[in-house]
């Protein structure tokens, strides 16, 4: 039982070990380095392919990356970038205004989206403009951050869908396959980068996890130098094994984590009703023992860490439907006619018991017990709450059609909060039960709000937009259209062992995440350790 | 839930008429180490599945606020990382897990019979029908199947159920249709047709009760696999995260990564308690092998099998 | 089944089978191997009469027996009981009449008694299927146990605590419960000790001369089969080969067959020694006799009832009465 | 050679029942593969994103019979079609680059559960109350007890975590590349002890058990005394007169087991993160990926057909009465 | 003449937890050289226990807990298990009750025979498997079938098989343990004239166990009848046919209906008669000893069953 374990050591030990990153769902890999398929190689759209530009929702910058500068039209319905120079393929041949037309030709035909975009236009070799249909001010983050493909690779392939793209050109730090195994590959510098100072550690090595387990173990056993997966209670298991070399960040800018109530069922359609479920719940719990103390509670924005600038402090400081208050939650229930019986369960005004389904896909182990978490604070005042988990495709089936009662959900997670509140308040996006959707789940709408999210759209002016969004904050809290939780913890930890130069909380430019566009950032910071 | 006991063998499916025969069966189980160890076991299994209400009256699954402890004076076995108290769910976890292991053992057992009787019985084309598609569903990769049907089934402990029977009854029906076979090609099943009995009565009264003790070792068979099926499937996260089995605790026990905080007490108990019941089951299994074959006792001295015949000191006059 | 309910018409045999065939197929379909049993078996079997059938084993016995008590289908062939075709009338298995008219003993004693079951259990049975339990059982059946010579004690008690003839006569009695007019006994004392053998034989005897019982007596020892049976037919790989009274078959045995048969039975006053020459001649011509086979044959003439099956040169056709 | 006939057309019955069991059942399961893996990764997309997606992933399809046809058809082709969990990679590839390890793990741990099983069983019957008979049984019966995953989870933890003395992880060593040299394969050993013992361990104690228990029947056959009244040396009755026969049920269960084994190797690669197709089925049963299940499942029954059918091969060797039928 | 096999009030004792059971009790006999000695009785009498203590090969809950067996005047009970293994065959050869099983069925016929060779006579496996196929002559089976598997033989030749094994080493002793029960009477009839044709070369003694009497009042120079673990009759074959004394040989010799002369009605042993208390064997003619005996009437009594 000699030299078993997995010590990086290998070709590239002249120039010291590689930075070892696991992939903790992917038992095995197969070497697909397809932008365009949902199950490309982990690294294929943060260290192969890069994107104009990068916005880092940590620290709130946008970091210009292929482009250098970009302006949008007066009208709002143009975009112009400014492509960077010297920018060189992984093969040798330059970045072109070419390779964007080509790359939104394709994403378009292949995963469709970006339906505001009318064309894409090189206007010169280093200029592309993109013109709308409409007024859509987050189309710069959109298109900004979609990752480019060579045009002279892919106009090349037959069936672009298909494409396994074994040894993908591209713009990135890291774009040469080597070594490839399904438990593990490495990704070796690209020889014509354009931040060749940048390129300080040798190469990057994935290795493949089935589950969490393995990958935590093999994070707390030191064969890994970044964990950005899930850890049970980190600080004993991980960090304080080497405290001086290992530390975790878990910025809460992931996704808001919501409880949402089917708001076309009757028991569900009283905003008061909302907000008195959500104060009997106790958020402070539910961080701390179902999410492990790894994240805040939610506030009555129900904007996530991501959206920290456009949150507006009197919004949150006016409201207490999000602060666990069980007794003004029973007072709540009580006024909205949900009255207590002897046996101390509450009925609806029609008299039916107040009970309902949590649904939440089994495999979401954390959620699960945040389910539980809520269930019991219900049973606190006198209503009942049964936790379902059946399959996810099951229980996301159930919310498409709108045949649910209450679950949990993540929500969009986007540069601003347009999406995320389109998804929750516009009217819009709101369907029959029974006609599939894909957004607003819960299926309530607001007229006020579809008009401002329209306003947010068409101006790119940035304090205009604050003041849209506080406005849309206000609408929210008072609405309580979903019962925000928590936001979604970016997981990260790292260990300086082998590398230095990781973004922390003091200096955030960008988060632990290695499947963010802002993972580029790190593996362009990272230094070997002395 | 209420919790079946496990039916004493002289009052199953099969038992003989209350006579001399299942008397002599039963105080032979008494008498055999293995028997009584494996059914005081299970006594206690069973006593604290249909106790644990009494013992332990609160909701097992609450979850508290503390993280894990290891054992002491007020969590005999510690708590899990939610603050639940580990013992409470191993005693509570056992009612699902005998229930479902005791119910889809009974269930793919009851198959079995049936399909080994009509097998049996009938002969020919249902023979050959019936025999070919247990053949196909013991080759059939089980847990591999029992994944995939698992997943398409709402969670819930009927669908445990009904994917361990579908995946279970196989292998009892292979067993019981041979032992059914030989029965049915028995003098006195041939007389019984004779005599003008209808087919039903010929199955069930001259044919079943000559495979109890056979059915017995194919139901403490099943029901271990059944156990342990049940584990495996939740442990996958396949199972119903909400009910409170060995299973599910092993799920939480690896989700919350007990092990690897060193938890142990978290992660042993209930793999210890599956362990136990499933050892239990299969002393009582091995008790009526050696009891209807006398030949697999354990012999007064250990010899090897081909000793010459032992000579009493002092025989030779 | 009516004939059995009415008084059997005076010499309408019992049994009466005209050109029975049985194959046995086994093997899936791949490889199937086919066995022919029995071949156009002719045989009578007339009320209050034993006839034995001798044999050595593999000869299609059993199977006869077996078809006669409808326990296997014979592919073509008549099988009348008292006149009536029940292969026939009853294609789907035998009617509750049929069982009750015709029943059967087995060869193993400790076979045919479930073990699970105790003998009143049995015997009650076979008077209940078939409607004979009356008023008073018990009555009935302490009659029965007594008409096999045994004690009223053993009602209460499990086969295995009976000894291998107690068994038998169990069994003897379970199949009297119904009041059979045709008992087929399949080799009924092979089993048992030596010792009580004789007394299971005298059993059967005593069955034919007080209840007028026709008996099939199946066995493979001579000596068993002319002690009891009025007549004797000897089988030879699926064909009846010679038959007739016991006494004069087995003193002038025709065919060689029963040649090689009587010949072997163990005899203490046999002086000659064992001539393998002999035997082997024997055997060549039993080859001949079976691979051409002719007609059957009366040895003296019609009235001894004695005939044989002769090769096929022989052309004069007689049926024994 | 009627024997192996029969046993070739029943297992083509099977396989064709095997087949068609596995194109309905993923057809019965609820949800479709997009939304499964957008609520695997927390995305949210529009619609017609979906839908092209969907269109990309060629999830939609015709009447069922024509897609049946159409899929067996493939099957027999050796066509799975691509995975979507994997997507664009076809199902072949996947599965050929899991399917040796499965192999691999799964032979070993057969392998050695047998022989030491067996060999345990023969001495336990030869010396029937002795030491080996007495304590060894139940013993491995408890251990048989434990759940796989239990067993190898801890083995895993005190072994590889605690002792330090054992991988972690995986068929092999980061960083080397397959090879026949000496290496790699004593690295593939290393990597293969645990996860293969942890499978040995749960199932010797079945092979002991019913191999002592046939051996004990088998040495109260008439042909063990005639031999021993022959004078035979004690080892050639064993070996050769009571092993040789007792050796017969256990060869017939070897195929019986081999499901049994795939299955335990499911929960085993899990737990050791060893590549292979269990824990690959696992993951395209939660990703809803039909081919890739389809292939799997097909593979992993063909796999156990194909060995059954050996092993009926080597019982037509070791049964003489078989072979003419 | 020193007899070659000398048993002495040999008990066997069946030892179970409830209860032993006497497989044979206080049983003596003697075995001239080269004489057919008849063992006979009913089912479970003790016949194969006998022949099995012969050769010690009674397996576990058998004891011997009395007597004495010489064979040519070794004491066979005193032997040490490897010279009891190279006494068996050279000295005792046994062929069993049934010969179906008593051959291994996954060896050649001729692998098995030649056993025999290699182990005893340290031949090599080729002389052996020539010495394998000369017996086989011997019994008249062609030396062609030597790689034939037990299974395709037929009944008859497989007791041939075995018969020839038991010849192979030309023993002193040949125990006929019900060698032909399973077998039909005309190949029964080919086997004991075998028998009778090879012990007429080979000179072997021969303890014969059947329970058809017609068949060892052909066969046997002396014939002794066991009840219930005894002997109760040991007699020479002539003057047991003439004049059998105890009342159960009576009954064995009536339970044979003859097969030439007139029908007589046989009685054989009444359903339920049971002899207790049988008594040592006395000389009531000069070579004739009976056992003096009670009868008991005990028809069935549930407790008295076993
Ligand atoms: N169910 C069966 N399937 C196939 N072959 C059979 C079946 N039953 C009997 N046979 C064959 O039919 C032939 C006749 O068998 P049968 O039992 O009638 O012989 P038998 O004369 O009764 O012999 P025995 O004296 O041994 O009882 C035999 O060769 C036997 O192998
Ligand atoms: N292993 C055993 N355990 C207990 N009792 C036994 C055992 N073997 C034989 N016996 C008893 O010993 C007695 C003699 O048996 P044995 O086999 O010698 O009889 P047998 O004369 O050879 O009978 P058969 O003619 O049936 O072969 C029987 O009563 C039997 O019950
Ligand atoms: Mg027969
Ligand atoms: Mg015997
Ligand atoms: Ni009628």
């Amino acid at each position: 039982l000699t030299g078993c374990t997995a010590t990086p050591d290998d070709g590239a030990a002249e120039s010291g070990p590689m930075l070892t990153v696991p992939r903790e769902d992917m038992g095995t890999f197969s070497q697909n380095f397809n932008p365009f398929s949902p199950n490309a190689a982990p690294m294929t759209t943060q260290s192969v392919y890069e994107s104009l530009l990068i916005y880092n929702p940590a620290g709130g910058d946008t970091v210009p990356w292929l482009a250098e500068s970009w302006e949008a039209a007066d009208d709002g319905l143009s975009q112009t970038f400014h492509l960077r120079e010297g920018v060189k393929w992984s093969d040798g041949a330059d970045f072109v205004a070419a390779d964007i037309v080509t790359t939104f030709e394709l994403q378009r035909e292949l995963l469709g989206g970006f339906d505001y975009l009318d064309t894409v236009k090189a206007i010169d070799e280093k200029t592309v403009q993109f013109t709308f249909n409409r007024k859509f001010s987050p189309a710069l983050f959109e298109v900004g951050q979609q990752v480019i493909v060579p045009d002279h690779i892919w106009s090349e392939f037959e069936d672009p869908g298909n494409e396994e793209n074994p040894t993908p050109v591209g713009t990135g730090p890291y774009t040469e396959v080597s070594n490839f195994q399904t438990q593990s590959f490495d990704l070796l510098p690209n020889p014509n980068y354009w931040q060749p100072e940048k390129q300080k550690i040798p190469g990057v090595r994935m290795l493949a996890f089935a589950g969490n387990d393995g990958a935590n173990l093999a994070a707390v056993n030191g064969d890994v130098d970044w964990a950005p997966q899930y850890m049970p209670d980190i600080q004993s298991t991980f960090v304080d094994k080497d405290p001086e070399n290992r530390a975790y960040w878990f910025p809460p800018t992931g996704a808001e984590i919501n409880w949402q109530l089917n708001t076309t069922l009757d028991m569900f359609a009283d905003p008061d009703v909302r907000k008195a479920l959500s104060m009997a719940i106790d958020r402070e719990q539910i961080v701390k023992v179902g999410m492990s103390d790894y994240t805040i509670p939610a506030d009555c924005t129900g904007l996530s860490g991501n959206y920290d600038e456009w949150r507006d402090a009197d919004v949150v400081a006016d409201c207490d439907w999000t602060g666990y208050d069980a007794d003004a939650a029973a007072e709540l229930l009580d006024d909205a006619g949900f009255t207590a019986g002897a046996d101390g369960q509450r009925t609806t005004p029609d008299g039916e018991p107040f009970a309902f389904d949590i649904s939440v896909g089994s495999t979401s182990s954390d959620w699960l017990s945040v389910a539980n978490i809520i269930a019991q604070n219900l049973q606190d005042i006198g209503v009942k709450a049964t936790v379902d988990s059946p399959d996810w495709a099951a229980v996301v089936a159930g919310y498409e059609t709108g045949e649910f009662e209450t679950g949990i959900v993540w929500s969009a997670n986007a540069p601003t909060p347009y999406q995320y509140y389109r998804n929750i308040m516009s009217t819009e996006s709101v369907k029959d039960v029974g006609e599939q959707t894909f957004d607003n789940y819960h299926r309530l709408g607001d007229e006020r709000a579809d008009e401002l999210l329209a306003d947010f759209a068409a101006t790119s002016d940035e304090a205009e937009q604050a003041d849209i969004m506080s406005e849309l904050q206000r609408i929210y809290s008072e609405l309580a259209p979903v019962v925000p939780l928590f936001p979604g913890p970016e997981w990260g930890a790292y260990t300086t062992d082998n590398f230095v130069g990781w973004p922390t909380e003091e200096d955030p430019y960008a988060t632990l995440a290695t499947r963010a566009p802002t993972t580029v950032l790190v593996l362009t910071s990272l230094e070997p350790a002395e | 839930m209420a919790l079946a006991p496990p039916a004493p063998p002289s009052t199953g499916t099969a038992g003989p008429p209350p006579g001399r025969a299942s008397l002599r069966f039963l105080r032979a189980l008494g008498r055999n180490g293995k028997a009584v160890a494996g059914l005081a076991i299970l006594a206690i299994f069973i006593a604290l599945a249909l106790l644990a209400p009494v013992l332990f009256p609160e909701d097992p699954s609450r979850i508290g606020s503390g993280g894990a402890s290891a054992p002491g004076a007020e969590h005999w076995l510690g708590t899990t990382a939610k603050g639940q108290d580990v013992l409470a769910l191993t005693v509570w976890g056992s009612r699902s897990s005998l229930f479902v292991g005791v119910i889809a053992g009974i269930l793919a057992t009851i198959v079995g019979i049936i399909v080994g009787l009509a097998c049996a019985y009938f002969g020919k084309a249902v023979d050959d029908v019936l025999s070919l598609l247990t053949n196909v569903f013991l080759l059939l990769p089980g847990l591999p199947l029992l994944v995939i049907l698992a997943a398409f089934m709402p969670p819930g402990l009927g669908t445990v159920i009904i994917v361990l029977v579908i995946t279970g009854w196989a292998g009892s029906a292979r067993v019981l249709r041979s032992q059914a076979l030989s029965i049915r090609g028995k003098d006195y099943v041939a007389a019984a047709l004779v005599t003008g009995e209808r087919p039903l009565r010929i199955m069930l009264r001259e044919i079943l009760p000559n495979m109890a003790s056979i059915v017995m070792t194919t139901l403490l068979g099943s029901v271990i696999g059944a156990i342990g099926a049940q584990a495996g499937l939740e442990f996958l996260g396949l199972g119903d995260a909400n009910t409170i089995s060995w299973g599910t605790n092993l799920f939480w026990a690896s989700t919350d990564g007990s092990l690897m905080l060193g938890q142990w007490w978290i992660f042993a108990p209930s793999g210890l308690a599956i362990a136990l019941v499933a050892f239990a089951l299969a002393m009582c299994n091995y008790a009526v092998d050696e009891i209807t074959n006398p030949r697999l006792r354990k012999p007064r001295r250990a010899a090897s099998a081909n000793a010459p015949t032992a000579v009493t000191q002092g025989a030779q006059a | 089944m009516s004939t059995t309910t009415a008084p059997p018409a005076a010499g309408t045999p019992a049994v009466r089978i005209r050109g029975l065939n049985k194959t046995f197929t086994s093997g899936s379909f791949v490889s199937r191997t086919r066995l022919r049993a029995l071949r156009d078996i002719e045989l009578e079997i007339g009320a209050g009469e034993i006839v034995a059938l001798v044999g050595e084993s593999g000869s299609g016995k059993s199977t006869l027996a077996r078809c006669i008590a409808r326990l296997e289908q014979p592919e073509t062939g008549s099988l009348e009981v008292f006149g009536e075709n029940v292969l026939a009338t009853q294609r789907r298995g035998a009617s509750r009449g049929y069982r009750r008219c015709v029943q059967m003993v087995f060869q193993d004693p400790f076979g045919s008694l479930n073990p699970t079951h105790r003998v009143e259990h049995v015997l009650e049975r076979s008077l209940c299927v078939h409607g004979k339990a009356g008023s008073n059982v018990r009555a009935r059946l302490v009659e029965l146990v007594e008409s096999v010579d045994l004690d009223p004690a053993v009602l209460s008690a499990f086969p295995h605590e009976l000894s291998g003839g107690q068994r038998q006569r169990i069994a003897i009695a379970r199949v009297l419960a119904v009041e059979p007019e045709v008992i087929l006994a399949d080799e009924p004392t092979s089993m048992l000790d030596v010792s009580v053998r004789i007394g299971v034989l005298n059993l059967l005897a005593k069955l034919r001369d007080e209840h007028g019982i026709a008996i099939l007596y199946v066995t493979h020892d001579l000596a068993s089969a002319r002690y009891l049976a009025d007549r004797t037919i000897v089988m030879n790989a699926g064909s009846m080969v010679e038959g007739g009274p016991s006494m004069r078959l087995l003193d002038d045995p025709q065919h060689p067959y029963t040649r090689l048969l009587v010949g072997a039975v163990p005899d203490p006053e046999r002086t000659e020694p064992f001539d393998p020459d002999a035997r082997a001649e024997l055997r060549r011509e039993i080859a001949d006799w079976t691979a051409a086979p002719g007609q059957r044959r009366e040895v003296v003439d019609a009235a001894t009832a004695h005939w044989v099956l002769t090769p096929h040169e022989h052309t004069s056709r007689q049926e024994n009465a | 050679m009627g024997f192996i006939l029969r046993r070739l057309g029943f297992y083509l019955v099977a396989f064709w029942a095997s087949i068609t069991l596995n194109f309905m059942l993923p057809r019965l399961m609820p949800g479709d593969p997009v939304t499964r893996m957008l609520s695997r990764s927390q995305q949210r997309l529009d619609p017609q994103q979906v839908e092209s997606l969907q269109r990309l992933l060629g999830v939609e399809g015709g009447p069922w019979w024509q897609e049946y046809f159409a899929y067996i058809g493939r099957v027999f082709t050796g066509d799975f079609g691509v995975s979507i969990s994997r997507f664009p990679t076809p199902v072949s590839e996947v599965i050929a680059a899991q399917l040796p390890w499965t192999l691999l793990l799964g032979a070993v741990s057969l392998f050695l559960a047998v022989i030491i099983g067996n060999l345990l069983g023969i001495l336990a019957a030869w010396r029937r109350g002795g030491a080996l008979d007495s304590v060894v049984p139940p013993l491995l019966v408890f251990i048989g007890s434990f759940p796989y995953f239990w067993l190898a989870m801890g083995s895993l933890y005190v072994f590889g975590v605690a002792l330090g003395i054992s991988p972690l992880r995986h068929a092999f060593s980061v960083g080397l590349t397959p090879s026949w040299d000496l290496t790699f394969i004593s690295d593939v050993a290393a990597h293969l002890i645990l996860p293969a013992l942890s499978i040995v361990l749960v199932s010797i104690g079945g092979w002991m058990l019913g191999m002592r228990n046939t051996m004990i029947s088998t040495n109260a056959e008439d042909y063990i005394l005639m031999a021993e009244a022959k004078g035979l040396r004690p080892r050639r009755i064993m070996f050769n007169y009571a092993a040789r026969n007792a050796l017969l049920p256990s060869v017939t269960n070897i195929g019986m087991s081999l499901g049994f084994i795939v299955g335990g190797a499911l929960l085993t690669e899990v737990v050791f993160a060893y590549p292979g197709v269990g824990y690959q089925l696992l993951a395209a049963v939660q990703g809803l990926d039909y081919p890739l299940m389809q292939g799997l499942f097909l593979t992993i029954t063909a796999a156990v057909l194909l060995a059954n059918f050996l092993v009926d091969l080597v019982y037509v060797r070791l049964d003489p009465r078989v072979r003419v039928g | 003449m020193r007899p070659v096999l000398d048993i002495d009030e040999l008990t066997v004792e069946y030892v179970s937890d409830e209860r032993s059971v006497r497989g044979a009790d206080r049983v003596s006999l003697q075995i001239a050289p080269g004489e057919i000695l008849g063992l006979a009785g009913e089912s479970g009498c003790g016949k194969s226990t006998i022949a099995h203590s012969i050769m010690r090969l009674l397996k576990d809950p058998a004891r011997i807990t009395h007597g004495s067996i010489r064979f040519d005047g070794a004491d066979v009970l005193g032997m040490a298990p490897d010279e009891l293994r190279s006494w068996r065959w050279r000295e005792v050869a046994m062929v069993f009750q049934s010969a179906m099983n008593s051959l291994n069925p996954v060896m050649r016929i001729g692998d098995q025979l030649a056993d025999v060779f290699t182990t005893h006579e340290r031949m090599p496996k080729r002389a052996a498997a020539a010495r394998a196929a000369e017996l086989l002559e011997l019994v008249g089976i062609p030396s062609s079938r030597i790689d034939a598997y037990p299974h395709q033989l037929s009944g008859g030749q497989r007791q041939r098989v075995v018969i020839a094994m038991a010849c192979a080493l030309r023993p002193r002793l040949l125990i006929l343990d019900e060698p032909t029960t399973a077998l039909d009477v005309v190949v029964q009839q080919e086997i004991l004239a075998q028998i009778r044709e090879l012990q007429a070369e080979l000179g072997f003694a021969v303890l014969f166990i059947t329970h058809d009497m017609s068949l060892m009042l052909e066969l046997s120079d002396r014939i002794g009848v066991m009840y219930a673990g005894r002997i109760v009759e040991l007699a020479p074959a002539s003057a047991l046919r003439r004049e059998p004394r105890h009342a159960y040989t009576q009954a064995l010799m009536g339970a044979f209906p003859p097969i030439t002369g007139p029908r007589v009605k046989l009685t054989g042993l009444g359903e339920g008669v049971r002899f207790t208390s049988i008594g040592d064997l006395a000389e009531v003619a000069p070579g004739h000893f009976v056992a003096p005996a009670d009868t008991t009437e005990a028809p069935f009594e549930k407790e008295t069953q076993r």
